[in-house]
């Protein structure tokens, strides 16, 4: 009974949580963007443009949803509704981190854990196609159809090395377990480089974290392998057809799936929860700083401010900076917050990098995608777990 | 943990580097690798052999991983090291690393540069790998390795036609060695159910004496193969069409001594198989005066001491083969210095002649060529038994033990013994008295070159003393009592001699007289001279009876013939068959499909009603 | 607990088998036949197998019938169409034969496995990753390789049949 | 029938497992039987090797032996492969005869 009531409390919590982050997430891309286009991003719907994702939600859900003629209906509807079910389920064995002890009851900060996780997550991604191929086929377009058809053969083509990428480190830890994974990468090579999949011995996996990440924007439809919903050759590929909410949802499923794979990064590579340098060094002092200098620059720019409503909306960040400053100092939250305030920072960093990219790299063309993933990343992923397997057959 | 992993780890390294991007490196710093990788793997040698403690007591073995595991059956990459494997590594790196050394001044000039050491770095990794291995199965993969780079290196000039067939006959020839090599492994894994040395010697003793004698000989094929014994050795001499620094390398110190190592790495099993050991020596006894009477009359200077090593290996047999395996590996050691010191002196020679490979175009090099000339003197010395050079002691050796298992193999290996230093002498007076006929000016060799040739002449001469190999070895194969009558010795030393007064009275003092002698035997001595026609005898009874055996019987009588005869038959009758049966192929898949279903009931209701079908079903 | 989950996956299942049969569109067959494997990649976690329930899920539903889909949405083969001379004798032959197969194999499993135990969450776990695992690089070493073999030749095959030109 | 009850309680049977995989395998050979689009015929083969994975697993299950997992591993390579060369002739056929009906593919007779 304790047991489900738990379960309920942590779904709740982790999908109010995750749906905040998409809507925000999908703020905070475009104004990186729009910083490095040296523009202004959203600024006009409350300071900043904070209430953008808000207004968004609005105009979608009061915009007409629109039926395309001989269209199927009831694959039309059934493809967002699949593509966004399998963006989200896969958040369900991310452990984010430690135990957390309330009271007389414990738990991990994670909704289940299987012995064959990272399976589980790559069987979820691989059927993460269907939404797309049904939207494409169902929507009875042309550019929805080709759209749909690049994204299943491109999916299905950057499966193997994401998968062969992810196969290398896992021979490291021996287990599929995500918990366990994160488990095997605590501790210090020399007492300060962490044992992240990244710095692992015998072979460092950098090469397969890099490989990952190429898979994972092919995954995901992110530029520079957005061909499914290439705006300029496609009009927008899949989900031309789609508006008001079942376009939400497809909008959302991509946000979330970023999420989900870097998170896998995280856990896989980057050893999850386990702090970039040991506490004994101050690891625990990392979040505190950052969030006094945050809200010292908020400060500083609210004091000459350059646009006029700054002089009011920035002190009230950098206080609001300062007190979440002041609440991780606090001795009995550290522990529990400090695994998750990690995991979240690598995290954010690596969806800072796929937005970074998005800003940066024009667009494959379609052959050369094909010939990347087959002839370059295929081979490469191969080779990397072959090295691996060696080494590790050799010192094991 | 002695990480022999990395000594042949470095070569392959080298092979890498060289290989894939040897084409872009300048020379420099291809010999940098090459060399630099060698020397590398012979310093982990020597650090393996003070560190590794009493190799006698306790010999090292390394476990990296199971290989192939299938049943019982169990093959793991293991690398052993005993006292035989440290000496086998000293010869193995210690001349590889003067040869590689050698070979940088030698192949200065030539094509392919970056290729040619490639290949020898390869070469020295699977020889490593075939003299570290602990278990049949990795020998066996050094051994196919180093039979792989001989073919290559053997082919190097790939432009010349001779060079390639020489390259696919010492292959092809090897392969049946191999064959019986691995028909060795298969009985092994029957009778043994393992690979591995140490339980497969331990295991031997027990097995009856008649499937010890069929894996010993089957070995015995195998070593015929790869070190060039009767009836397999013709491949060697043509081998010489290769660089000489791999003649001197792969030809004469270390590769054509892998069957040596071989049958003394398994001496437990011949020790229980005595038939096989007469085997051994009377091969190893004809081998050595078979070669030697050729060597007598050939006049290409590689080719002399080609035939030669074909009969200094036929030594090493009869050691092996009398039981004196210590005294074979003795050998097998100093025949690695002063032959690799012959050869790489005869390319040293060939270099000075401008590739000039008959002796009878060369002459008077002495006053060219002195350094060559000592070091050569060194060698020849060294291998015509002259009391206290290195082949004096480990010839001794043999012949003594020889004398004590029977008689007349001594006077045989004697009179070997007085032959082999006639032509290796007449080889030497050949080139370096009398006048020079060749063309163009010779010239001395470059440092690079003579260094290495310095080196192996001081081992040639002192190598005896350096290396007591049967004291070494003593605790694995006790040295051999009742050889200790000194008149033997005294008598092969009287032969030896003799071969040299007799070489140099011939060939400057009246060099009327080969042409008498010559015209003198006449049949007798063109049958030598053409090596007693046995390509010739194997070309007729071998190769031409398969070539035509297999037109004429197997293509003509037994392909077209019986078998397309019965196809057609079948063919017709299955038409006349399917006339009648193609009614009920309606083409449509599905009706086919009802038929299978209804097939499937009725073996349903089969398995119902007898009652086996019941015990199956409720397991 | 058990029944409860065993009864509403094989429910599923059976659900999904027959629409595949009845659908009249190759898309909602191909459909209703990923529902057949996601439900009993379900049953195989309850059998013990979670490695062969996750290699269902990726293999079958994720490559094999995304390669279905592929193909269907490729040549937009619509509603299957009637035309041609059918063959009457796999309805009228081959349905009761079939009703008769059923009822022979059911009997029989009845019969020969009244007594077989019973099956519960985490009763066995043989079939771990690692367990998977040994036994394929042990035991069954020889057929694992086999099967390489055969896939490369399937590529292969694939390829060639694919090509654009078939000269 | 309390112990049967009480046997229930303690789990699900294994013949049920088999039984179900009888079933699907039934439904997959009428499907083969009764439709005529090559593509769903082929789906129906595959929904039969289901049925016989099925009934491997169960097996295993039942002798705790995990040999049965790793025939349902071989028969879903196999399937993987089969499906990649049967799509291939598929779309040949499709390109040469431009029909996906069963029952018009038949040439191959008398």
């Amino acid at each position: 009974m304790v047991f489900i009531v738990i379960t309920v409390i942590k779904t709740a919590l982790i999908l109010f949580v995750l749906l905040t982050v998409l809507a925000y997430l999908q703020w905070v891309e475009r104004k990186v963007i729009a910083h490095v286009q040296v523009r202004m991003g959203p600024s006009r719907v409350g300071p900043h443009g904070l209430l953008q994702p808000l207004a968004d939600v609005i105009k979608l859900i009061t915009k007409e949803g629109i039926m395309p003629p001989h269209a199927n209906k009831f694959f039309y509807l059934l493809a967002p509704f699949f593509a966004v079910f399998m963006a989200l389920i896969s958040i369900s064995v991310i452990p984010f981190g430690t135990q957390l002890t309330v009271g007389p009851y414990t738990t991990w900060m994670q909704l289940t854990d299987l012995n064959v996780g990272i399976l589980f997550v790559l069987s979820i991604s691989a059927m993460g196609v269907y939404g797309i191929a049904l939207a494409g086929w169902s929507s009875n377009n042309k550019y929805a159809l080709l759209g749909g058809l690049r994204s299943s053969a491109q999916m299905i083509s950057y499966e193997l090395p994401m998968s062969l990428a992810i196969a290398a480190p896992l021979l490291i830890f021996g287990t599929l377990s995500l918990r366990g994974i994160v488990d095997a990468q605590s501790g210090y090579h020399l007492g300060v480089i962490p044992k992240w999949a990244v710095f692992a011995m015998p072979f460092p996996q950098i090469f397969s974290f890099i490989i990952f990440l190429i898979a994972s924007f092919a995954e995901t439809n992110r530029v520079p392998f957005d061909l499914p919903e290439a705006e300029n050759e496609l009009v927008a590929g899949f989900h031309v057809e789609y508006s008001s909410m079942t376009f939400a949802a497809f909008f959302m499923a991509e946000y979330a799936n970023m999420v989900t794979v870097c998170s896998i990064a995280t856990l896989l590579f980057l050893g999850g929860w386990h702090p970039l340098w040991p506490a004994a060094y101050g690891s625990n002092l990392a979040a505190p700083l950052i969030m006094l200098i945050a809200g010292a620059i908020c400060i500083y720019h609210g004091l000459n401010p350059a646009r006029p409503f700054d002089r009011f909306t920035l002190p009230v960040f950098g206080v609001v900076f300062f007190g979440i400053a002041g609440l991780l100092l606090i001795p009995p939250v550290v522990p529990v917050i400090m695994p998750i305030f990690w995991f979240l920072a690598k995290t954010g960093f690596l969806l800072f990098v796929f937005i970074w990219i998005r800003a940066t790299l024009p667009r494959f063309r379609y052959d050369q995608l094909m010939a990347f993933a087959w002839k370059g990343l295929f081979p490469a992923a191969l080779l990397n777990l072959l090295i691996t397997g060696f080494l590790v057959a050799l010192t094991s | 943990m002695q990480n022999l992993w990395l000594i042949p780890a470095f070569p392959f390294l080298g092979f890498l580097l060289n290989g894939l991007f040897g084409r872009k490196f300048p020379k420099a710093v291809i010999n940098l690798i090459a060399v630099a990788s060698v020397l590398a793997s012979f310093g982990w040698v020597l650090k393996v052999w003070s560190s590794g403690g009493d190799l006698a007591a306790n010999p090292i073995h390394e476990h990296y991983f199971t290989w192939m595991q299938s049943g019982q059956f169990n093959v793991g990459w293991d690398f052993a090291v005993d006292k035989l494997t440290m000496i086998m590594l000293f010869v193995v790196t210690g001349i590889g690393s003067l040869i590689h050394f050698y070979a940088t001044g030698y192949m200065a000039h030539e094509e392919g540069y970056y290729r040619f050491f490639a290949y020898l770095n390869l070469f020295m990794f699977f020889m490593l790998n075939l003299v570290l291995g602990g278990n049949y199965l990795i020998l066996f993969v050094g051994w196919e390795g180093v039979g792989l780079c001989s073919y290559l290196l053997v082919g190097f000039y790939i432009v010349k036609k001779s060079a390639t067939t020489a390259g696919n006959k010492a292959f092809i020839v090897n392969r049946i060695g191999d064959f019986g090599f691995s028909l060795a492994m298969f009985l092994i894994v029957v009778n043994f159910k393992t690979l591995d040395f140490t339980q497969v010697f331990s295991a031997a003793p027990g097995a009856p004496t008649s499937t010890l004698t069929a894996i010993a000989l089957l070995l015995l094929v195998g070593a015929t193969g790869k070190s060039a014994q009767i009836p397999l050795y013709v491949w060697l001499p043509d081998a010489m069409e290769g660089p000489t620094p791999v003649s001197a390398l792969i030809h004469a110190a270390t590769m054509v001594t892998a069957g040596v190592y071989m049958c003394t790495r398994s001496a437990v099993i011949f020790l229980h198989a005595p038939i096989a050991m007469e085997t051994v020596a009377v091969i190893g006894l004809a081998t050595a005066v078979f070669a030697a009477t050729i060597g007598l009359t050939q006049y290409d200077i590689k080719k002399v001491y080609a035939y030669s090593t074909v009969s200094q290996l036929g030594y090493m047999f009869l050691g092996v083969g009398v039981g004196a395996f210590s005294a074979g590996i003795w050998h097998l050691v100093t025949h690695a210095f002063f032959k690799a010191l012959l050869f790489l002196g005869a390319g040293s020679v060939i270099h000075a002649c401008h590739g000039e490979q008959d002796m009878r175009h060369m002459g008077g090099l002495w006053k060219y060529a002195k350094g060559t000339g000592a070091t050569l003197i060194c060698a020849s010395l060294a291998i015509s038994g002259f009391p206290f050079t290195a082949g004096y002691f480990s010839k001794d050796a043999i012949l003594g033990a020889a004398y004590a298992h029977e008689p007349w193999m001594y006077w045989v290996g004697v009179v070997t013994a007085g032959m082999t230093a006639f032509y290796v002498w007449r080889a030497f007076w050949m080139t370096f008295t009398g006048e020079y006929k060749g063309h163009g000016h010779p010239h001395e060799s470059p440092w690079s070159m003579l260094g290495p040739l310095v080196v192996l002449a001081i081992l040639s001469l002192g190598g005896g003393f350096f290396f007591n190999v049967p004291k070494i070895l003593d605790n694995m194969f006790p040295i051999k009592e009742g050889a200790e009558d000194m008149t033997l010795t005294y008598i092969s030393v009287a032969f030896g001699l003799g071969g040299i007064a007799l070489s140099y009275y011939m060939y400057v003092v009246n060099t009327k007289v080969p042409e008498r002698i010559t015209a003198g035997l006449g049949g007798l001595y063109t049958l030598v001279y053409n090596k007693y026609f046995v390509d010739e005898i194997y070309d007729t009874a071998v190769v031409r009876p398969l070539v035509d055996g297999s037109t004429t019987v197997l293509w003509h009588v037994a392909d077209q013939g019986i078998i397309d005869g019965a196809v057609n038959g079948v063919g017709t009758e299955a038409r006349g068959i399917g006339g009648i049966l193609k009614l009920l192929q309606g083409g449509n898949i599905r009706s086919y499909a009802t038929w299978v279903v209804v097939g499937a009931v009725v073996l349903l209701v089969v398995m119902g009603v007898t009652a086996m079908g019941f015990a199956a079903v409720g397991q | 607990m058990d029944l409860a989950f065993f009864f509403v996956f094989s429910a599923i299942a059976l659900i999904c088998a027959i629409n595949v049969v009845l659908q009249r569109h190759p898309i909602s067959s191909a459909l209703s036949l990923v529902g057949v494997m996601g439900s009993l990649a379900v049953l195989y976690l309850q059998l013990g197998g979670e490695f062969i329930a996750m290699a269902q899920i990726i293999v079958y539903a994720g490559a094999v019938m995304v390669l279905f889909i592929f193909v269907i949405m490729l040549l937009n083969a619509g509603a299957e169409s009637r035309s041609g001379k059918a063959s009457w004798t796999a309805p009228l032959l081959g349905i009761p034969a079939l009703l008769a197969f059923l009822g022979f194999t059911v009997y029989y499993f009845l019969r020969g496995f009244n007594n077989a135990g019973v099956v519960k969450f985490g009763g066995y776990t043989g079939g771990s990753a690692a367990g998977v695992g040994i036994s394929l690089f042990t035991d069954y070493l020889l057929p694992f390789e086999v099967t390489s073999v055969l896939i490369l030749i399937a590529i292969v095959g694939a390829i060639v049949l694919a090509r654009k030109e078939m000269d | 029938m309390p112990e049967a009850m009480q046997v229930l309680q303690s789990g699900v049977p294994v013949s049920w497992y088999l039984i179900l995989s009888a079933v699907l395998f039934t439904l997959g050979v009428a499907g083969f039987l009764l439709r005529r689009s090559v593509i769903t015929v082929f789906m129906c083969i595959e929904l039969m090797l289901n049925a016989v994975n099925l009934s491997f697993v169960a097996f295993s299950n039942q002798h705790k032996d995990v040999s049965g997992n790793i025939f349902t591993f071989f028969v879903m390579v196999v399937a993987a492969a089969e499906a990649a060369v049967g799509l291939a002739i598929i779309l040949t056929v499709f390109k040469n005869r431009q029909t996906l009906n069963i029952d018009e593919i038949n040439t191959l007779k008398n």
